[in-house]
């Protein structure tokens, strides 16, 4: 790993409250972002990608608990923050981009309100001073539309008062990511960007912000279920199922081979590209509250052990640059785990 | 609902297993449950009041002028009234007259609106869109205002009371039930008994019909709080039951003058108006989470 | 949950301001009434609160003795008069120098305008004067002089001129509208829903039907103003007891009316600062039975209700002192019978009566109406309920509003078989309560739910009225008390205490027993 | 369709039912078994005048004749002779409305006032003691009955601690302009007259709102905490957006427009216990005068206040329909 780390995520792991029990949704897991890298994380759905991304931004829901871990950013452990801190921190410097643009814009204000209260309410002053040092409306206003048509919208201008209802998936999708992008983030979280949309709009939306986040400079999570998503736009990919990371390797390898059976078993669904991940294997996301004591995937996995049941697989750098947790592969250089 | 098509045995056992998860969601509502054991008390107030009544007698025309305004007591829970009689007997006789009056002015309501409700929403034509506009006349008015008009045109009778309420309450009921066979109409199992040749009153009343309880009864619970709100307060304004018939909104506007020396005349049977309502209320947003139905319970009543 | 205490707080300020001193500065008489005032035209007055209205903002001819406690004429704007022999000529002085409230002089020409008007109109109190008036028959002799001719002797009508009110005839006829009265068109009755057309003591200055009716003091007033009399009256109408009793006890009101509860006179008896008067009135609570409704057409049937009722119950606990009423006419009214025969209540003789009737027991059910406001009325209702019961009645208990009852009492059909009535003396005479309850001319009102007809009993009443002699004139009204209390159309149960509460700084009131004569505000005066 | 469209379609609706309405309400004043020349008359007045009144008021023709010339004298703003005023109904109702109006509207102010803020706290406090104080008072409110809490806050206040006058408006401000007391002596700049006006609306409204306020607080905090539950709150929250403006804007306006129209129906409800605690404070608003009316069978005082309520109910729920269609743009274009 050349580049030098932006975000990275230690052992984090996190239970759910529920009327079932404790679920144990993310079982501990590292990730890391390098400045300027583009990384995606793909799993099939109800994985734990989602929940991820919002951990980093400090906005599990209320039943959550993050049980241990560490998610630094630039050396600043984002899950010690308080309230006032965090907040300082999303949107300035760490943005998502929702995954459904008909739910996540909201739909009683114009699109050019919701980018302005971006600008004013996340003001670097913080709420107080705002009122005294109120920068020309005229000013911010002008910021707004810039990124409007830096996300490719066309007419910009009157776009900022329309309604997100009146808009097409497509033009949703491109505000979702102004919004997010609009104070100029060193991380983006994209969270299964443009699959609720068509899949040539999806395709070029995804083209687009690869270009904005490289001529930007910005460190972007891809967060998807589409592994044709992750080969198109990321550098770096990290396969998860059931809340834990079982492969990490960069995407060319990746796609070049598959070392954990379930990043196998996902490729083998590929073919068509838009179809979703997990199609091609047997069964289902084990069930959080009693997940298999060792390795999650040891009650799908074609290959399966009698260690499988008893030893959790570590995370192991089997090559370079290519982590697998999986008792098929013993490590390249001793245990690194 | 889901896009699959159920046929009727799938549809009755899967009803079957939703009752009983609705049951178990029912029983871990504690206000749900205050509200069933505050009816249930009610209810047998009603039921038992000669049984449990100190001086059931009291309830009629009984005078003991030797007696008159005794404060609440060992002997008069409640105390006695103007002319001697014990109000914690009249007000437990009072809960039949209010339980009675809602569940024949609602049974009235629903004799005459799930059948319109039924025809208006699954025929269209010119019959149900006149179904639809009368009600539209009658909810263009608050049922109060509408009981109001129609008691006064009548002498003030309780019966009368209640032919007064039921005349302005039936629209409610058409129209949901309109409204849930326009959306049941367009469903699947609809359709599919529709295409293997079920005659209209056949899908009507063994397809449709079962499928509008859960709102339907959702709402008469919660309605019988109202009724008995509007009832009352027909009485308080001398429209509804004569003495010495111990109507609680009656009750209330006897005893009211005699405030604030003699409280306790209005104040128990006011405490009981808001405790069975409470109970019906309660119950009713119980069971409007377990059917998990949405209906507005917004209406012009008292 | 800060901000949740702060909102309980701020209500709580809000609550806790002081409100009260904001309070009216008390200048203003407050008179609190339960019914309203349904006329403001004198000629069409006939309850006591448009009559409250009449005789603050108007005239009468003849005014009641209020000095000597006594309701006989006294000279009021008519200073003195002379009666024919014949008794059938009266013929008024009327004082000099009364002025209306628009500033002109009261004359012999307005006094024979206003008889005129209410002769016409025929509303109101007319039907006392009809029988023996009509338009022509009253003459301006000169400014000061009028000439009234009745067709016969007429034995209540200088009582009755108590009642007589006179208007301005110049401001009424400036005021009026098409209407019934041919070239009178409405006699002015819109414009006096408005304004007053007198020259009373006082002069409205606001009237709203439903709630209130606000008076100021007339200035040239011609029995003239001292001090500490009242200056503006706020005569206001409020139906709920429980909220005039707030009232009173606030002193947000200074004097509230008769129609309270027992209990609530009970109550504010015990408020210092309150004074609670009871009179013995001039009052009759009557059971009026109707003659023309089985079983009620039955003399035994009626005669058993009599004997059936708890009379003692009624006066002592119900009414807590009363005067046991001895037929039709109040104890305290001159003319009155003492020799009447009185039931009493006595189960076996009731029993007896109805089985001589031959009434069989399931035609035995009959509906006692009540005015819904007043509770009294209710609970001798649910007494009579009792003990009707106990002799093998059926009986239910109605309340109606005074209006509709009123109105039911248009025909026999209609009318229930018992009504509660309260009668009030309408004139200082026994007549009132004679002749006006129990002439079949007086069907179809109120006073007369009876439908009673009994040919001897008409005969002797229009032979007293006629009669000029006073002892003749008595001794056919006893007569015709007799006669009717045997027929027993009504229940007479009790002349009862006339009760008023005021705050202790109003003197100067007196109870005159006369339909809305003790509520002159003329009267009081403000000792603070 | 657009909203205009919408909005014409709602009142076109709305003509019907009223038509409707007052061809019920006049057929039910005409079965009225009673004779309102003879209530008009008095006891004393005899059965010739009385046939006399019956032919003047058209009481003889045909019951459609009747309809149709009240109708007629309705669009000409007469709405007939009040027997127990004396005056046109029109007149009644221009005197008592403004007192319902300044009644129910300063009602459903308060409702929302207190009911929007309540359901907030308890949607944003959910499952907390806050949330539980106002769920319970939310529950007790529903279930009261209005003119008993009337008469209890009657007692407490006017009676007991005496802070609070019991009846009626108080006088009347200097000048009348609108009817509505508040608003007549703040233009007159009477803030003595204000205060004295404000003070005896208190205790009416605080009693009619109870119920609106209830329903509104769980309303709001229904909807509230669905809207918390949306994306877009999360995404607000993610731009980092302060809690104050995800709450209080984007959060509530969405959770206020769903609640609107329920606040337009909940009108109706004001209107109808107006009616009640109306007579219970002898407040004389237009519910007043009706009641007056309906016991005194004054027929055409009966049809015009019941017209008049019907359209006030109606209006208002257009104007709620307008506001919805202002605060939630999707009614514009997707209805």
């Amino acid at each position: 790993m050349q580049k030098e780390p932006l975000l990275e995520i230690r052992n984090l792991t996190i239970h759910f409250h529920t009327f079932e029990g404790r679920a144990r949704v993310i079982n501990g897991i590292d990730l890391v972002i390098g400045k300027g890298e583009s990384v995606a994380l793909v799993g099939e759905t109800g994985c734990g990608k989602s929940i991820t991304a919002k951990a980093i931004l400090g906005l599990l829901p209320p039943n959550a608990e993050v049980v241990s871990g560490s998610i630094l950013f630039q050396g600043q452990d984002l899950l010690q923050l308080k309230g006032e801190e965090l907040r300082r921190i999303r949107g300035r410097h760490i943005a998502m981009i929702f995954q459904d643009p008909s739910t996540a814009l909201n739909p009683v204000f114009t699109v050019g309100e919701q980018l302005m209260d971006v600008l004013v309410h996340c003001d670097d002053q913080g709420s107080v001073q705002r009122w005294r040092t109120r920068r020309p409306v005229a000013m911010l206003r002008q910021r707004c539309v810039d990124m409007l048509r830096l996300v490719r919208i066309p007419d910009p201008e009157s776009m900022m008062g329309r309604y997100p209802s009146e808009l097409s998936g497509g033009m949703r999708q491109r505000v979702l990511i102004a919004l997010a992008l609009l104070q100029r983030p060193e991380l983006v979280l994209a969270d299964e960007l443009g699959t609720a949309l068509d899949v040539s709009i999806q395709d070029q939306i995804l083209q687009e912000l690869k270009d904005l986040v490289r001529t930007q400079g910005m460190s972007v999570l891809y967060i998807t279920h589409n592994l044709g998503v992750a080969r198109m736009v990321s550098d770096r990919v990290y396969v998860m199922y059931a809340g834990e990371i079982v492969e990490v390797a960069l995407t060319h390898a990746l796609f070049r081979r598959q070392f954990h059976p379930y990043s196998q078993g996902l490729l083998a669904a590929v073919p068509r590209l838009i179809g979703s991940i997990g199609e091609g294997i047997e069964g289902r996301i084990p069930d959080y509250v009693s997940p298999p004591p060792a390795c999650r995937f040891e009650p799908r996995c074609p290959y399966r052990m009698p260690v499988c049941c008893e030893v959790r697989p570590p995370l192991r750098e089997v090559e370079s640059g290519r982590w697998v947790a999986c008792h098929l592969y013993p490590a390249s250089g001793g245990d690194s785990s | 609902m889901a896009e699959t098509i159920l046929v009727p045995q799938e549809i009755r056992a899967t009803r079957r297993e939703e009752l009983r998860r609705a049951w178990s969601r029912f029983r871990s509502s504690t206000l749900a449950l205050v509200g069933l054991g505050i009816i249930l008390m009610m209810a047998a107030a009603a039921i038992f009041a000669p049984t449990i009544a100190p001086y059931p007698q009291h309830a009629g025309g009984f005078v003991d002028f030797a007696n008159t305004f005794q404060p609440p007591s060992r002997a008069h829970l409640f105390g006695t009234d103007d002319v001697g009689r014990d109000v914690f007997s009249r007000v437990l006789f009072g809960a039949r007259i209010s339980l009675s009056m809602g569940i024949v002015v609602l049974s009235i309501a629903l004799a005459i609106g799930v059948p319109l409700g039924l025809i208006a929403g699954y025929w269209s034509g010119w019959v149900s869109s006149l179904i639809m506009r009368i009600t539209d006349v009658f909810l263009a008015l608050p049922s109060i205002v509408l009981a109001l008009a129609v008691a006064a045109v009548l002498k003030p009778t309780l019966t009368n009371a209640m032919i007064a309420i039921a005349f302005t309450w039936w629209p409610w009921y058409t129209r949901l039930v309109y409204g849930e066979v326009l959306s049941l109409k367009q469903e699947a199992f609809v359709e599919a008994s529709r295409s293997v040749g079920a005659g209209p009153w056949r899908i009507v009343f063994k397809e449709i019909l079962p499928n509008t309880w859960s709102p339907i009864i959702v709402k008469l619970t919660l309605d019988m709080g109202f009724v008995i709100l509007v009832e009352t307060g027909l009485s308080f304004l001398g429209l509804g039951a004569q003495p010495p018939t111990p109507a609680w909104g009656t009750m209330i506007a006897e005893g009211r003058i005699y405030m604030p020396a003699n409280w306790w005349l209005a104040t128990f049977p006011g405490l009981a108006i808001f405790l069975t309502v409470l109970g019906f209320n309660l119950l009713g947003d119980g069971l409007r989470d377990v059917f998990d139905v949405q209906i507005e319970q917004w209406r012009g009543g008292a | 949950m800060k901000r949740f205490t702060g909102l309980l707080l701020m209500l709580v300020g809000v609550l806790a301001f002081p409100w009260g001193a904001f309070s009216q500065a008390p200048v203003t008489f407050t008179y609190i009434e339960q019914q309203i005032i349904t006329a403001s035209d004198p000629a069409a007055a006939v309850d006591e609160s448009s009559l409250i209205a009449a005789i603050n903002l108007y005239d009468p001819l003849l005014y009641p003795n209020v000095e000597k406690g006594s309701m006989e004429p006294r000279p009021h704007v008519a200073e003195s008069w002379t009666v024919s022999p014949d008794g059938k000529v009266y013929t008024f002085k009327l004082r000099r120098g009364i002025r209306f409230h628009s500033g002109r002089e009261l004359t012999a020409e307005d006094v024979v305008f206003s008889m005129e008007r209410a002769l016409r109109m025929k509303k109101g109190f007319s039907w006392v004067w009809t029988p023996v008036l009509e338009p022509g028959r009253i003459k301006a002799l000169d400014k000061y002089t009028v000439r009234f001719e009745l067709k016969e002797a007429y034995a209540p009508f200088l009582g009755s001129l108590l009642l007589f009110f006179i208007l301005d005839k110049d401001l009424v006829m400036r005021n009026i509208r098409p209407g019934p009265y041919g070239e009178f068109g409405d006699y002015g009755s819109a414009f006096l829903e408005r304004a007053d057309a007198g020259s009373g003591p006082y002069r409205m200055e606001r009237f709203d039907r439903a709630t209130e009716m606000v008076m100021t003091r007339f200035e040239n007033y011609w029995r003239g103003w001292k001090p500490n009399q009242i200056s503006r009256v706020s005569f206001k109408t409020v139906t709920e007891e429980a909220t005039v009793k707030t009232l009173i006890k606030s002193g947000q009101a200074d004097m509230v009316n008769q129609w309270l509860s027992v209990q609530g006179f009970q109550e504010l008896k015990q408020v210092p600062g309150i004074v609670v008067k009871e009179d013995p009135s001039v009052q009759l609570f009557h059971l009026q039975m109707n003659t023309k409704k089985p079983p009620l057409d039955n003399v035994k049937v009626r005669q058993a209700i009599s004997y059936a009722f708890d009379y003692d119950t009624a006066i002592q606990k119900i009414f807590l002192g009363a005067t046991r009423a001895r037929g039709p006419v109040p104890v305290r009214v001159p003319g009155w019978n003492p020799k009447v025969p009185v039931y009493t209540r006595n189960v076996a003789t009731a029993k007896r009566l109805v089985a001589e009737s031959g009434v069989p027991p399931e035609r035995l059910s009959i509906e006692y109406a009540y005015v819904v406001t007043l509770p009294l009325e209710r609970q001798i209702g649910l007494l009579l309920k009792a003990n009707l019961e106990e002799i093998g009645f059926k009986v239910e208990i109605r309340g109606e509003p005074w209006a509709r009852i009123v109105e039911l009492a248009t025909k026999p059909e209609t009318t229930p078989h018992i009504t509660a009535i309260f009668d009030t003396l309408k004139y200082p005479h026994v007549d009132s309560h004679t002749y006006g309850m129990y002439h079949p001319s007086c069907w179809g009102t109120f006073r007369c739910m009876s439908f009673y007809e009994n040919p001897k009993v008409t005969q002797v009443l229009e032979a007293a009225r006629r009669a000029v002699k006073p002892e003749e004139q008595m001794r056919l009204y006893q007569l015709a008390q007799e006669l009717i209390v045997r027929d027993a159309p009504s229940i007479y149960v009790a002349n009862p205490l006339h009760r008023i509460a005021f705050r202790d700084y109003v003197k100067g009131y007196r109870y005159v027993g006369l339909l809305g004569f003790d509520v002159a505000f003329y009267d009081f005066t403000i000792a603070r | 369709m657009s909203f205009r469209t919408y909005l014409l379609r709602r009142l076109l609706h709305i003509i019907p039912a009223l038509l409707g309405l007052s061809i019920l309400i006049f057929v039910l004043s005409r079965v009225v078994p009673g004779d309102p020349a003879r209530l008009a008359l008095g006891p004393d007045a005899t059965q010739e005048q009385v046939e006399q009144l019956r032919r003047e008021m058209g009481l003889d023709k045909p019951l459609v004749v009747q309809y149709l010339r009240y109708m007629g004298g309705l669009f000409r703003g007469d709405f007939g002779f009040s027997l127990r005023t004396r005056r046109n109904v029109a007149q009644d109702i221009k005197e008592f409305l403004p007192a319902t109006v300044e009644l129910t509207t300063v009602a459903m102010l308060f409702a929302i006032a207190l009911g929007v803020p309540l359901g907030v706290l308890s949607a944003v406090r959910k499952d907390r003691p806050e949330d539980h104080i106002s769920r319970i008072l939310a529950l007790i409110g529903v279930a009261l009955p209005r003119f008993w809490l009337a008469i209890l806050l009657q007692l407490l206040f006017a009676y007991y601690l005496g802070i609070l006058p019991t009846i009626g408006r108080g006088p009347a401000p200097p000048v009348r302009l609108t009817g509505i007391y508040l608003l007549d002596s703040l233009l007159a700049l009477d803030f003595r007259a204000f205060l004295i006006a404000l003070k005896h609306l208190i205790l009416p409204a605080f009693a009619l709102s109870v119920g609106s306020l209830a329903q509104i607080m769980r309303l709001v905090r229904a909807n509230m905490i669905e809207e918390m539950r949306r994306d877009y709150v999360l995404a607000a929250r993610s731009y980092g957006l302060p809690e104050r403006v995800v709450i209080y804007k984007y959060a509530l306006k969405n959770a206020f427009s769903s609640a609107l129209t329920v606040i337009g129906l909940s009108y109706g409800f004001l209107l109808g216990n107006a009616f009640l605690v109306e007579t219970v404070f002898a407040w004389p608003g237009l519910a007043f005068y009706g009641v007056d009316s309906l016991l005194f069978k004054d027929l055409n005082a009966v049809v015009g206040v019941t017209i008049v309520i019907g359209v006030a109910f109606a209006v208002v729920n257009l104007l709620v329909d307008i506001a919805y269609g202002y605060l939630d743009p999707r009614i514009r274009y997707e209805t």
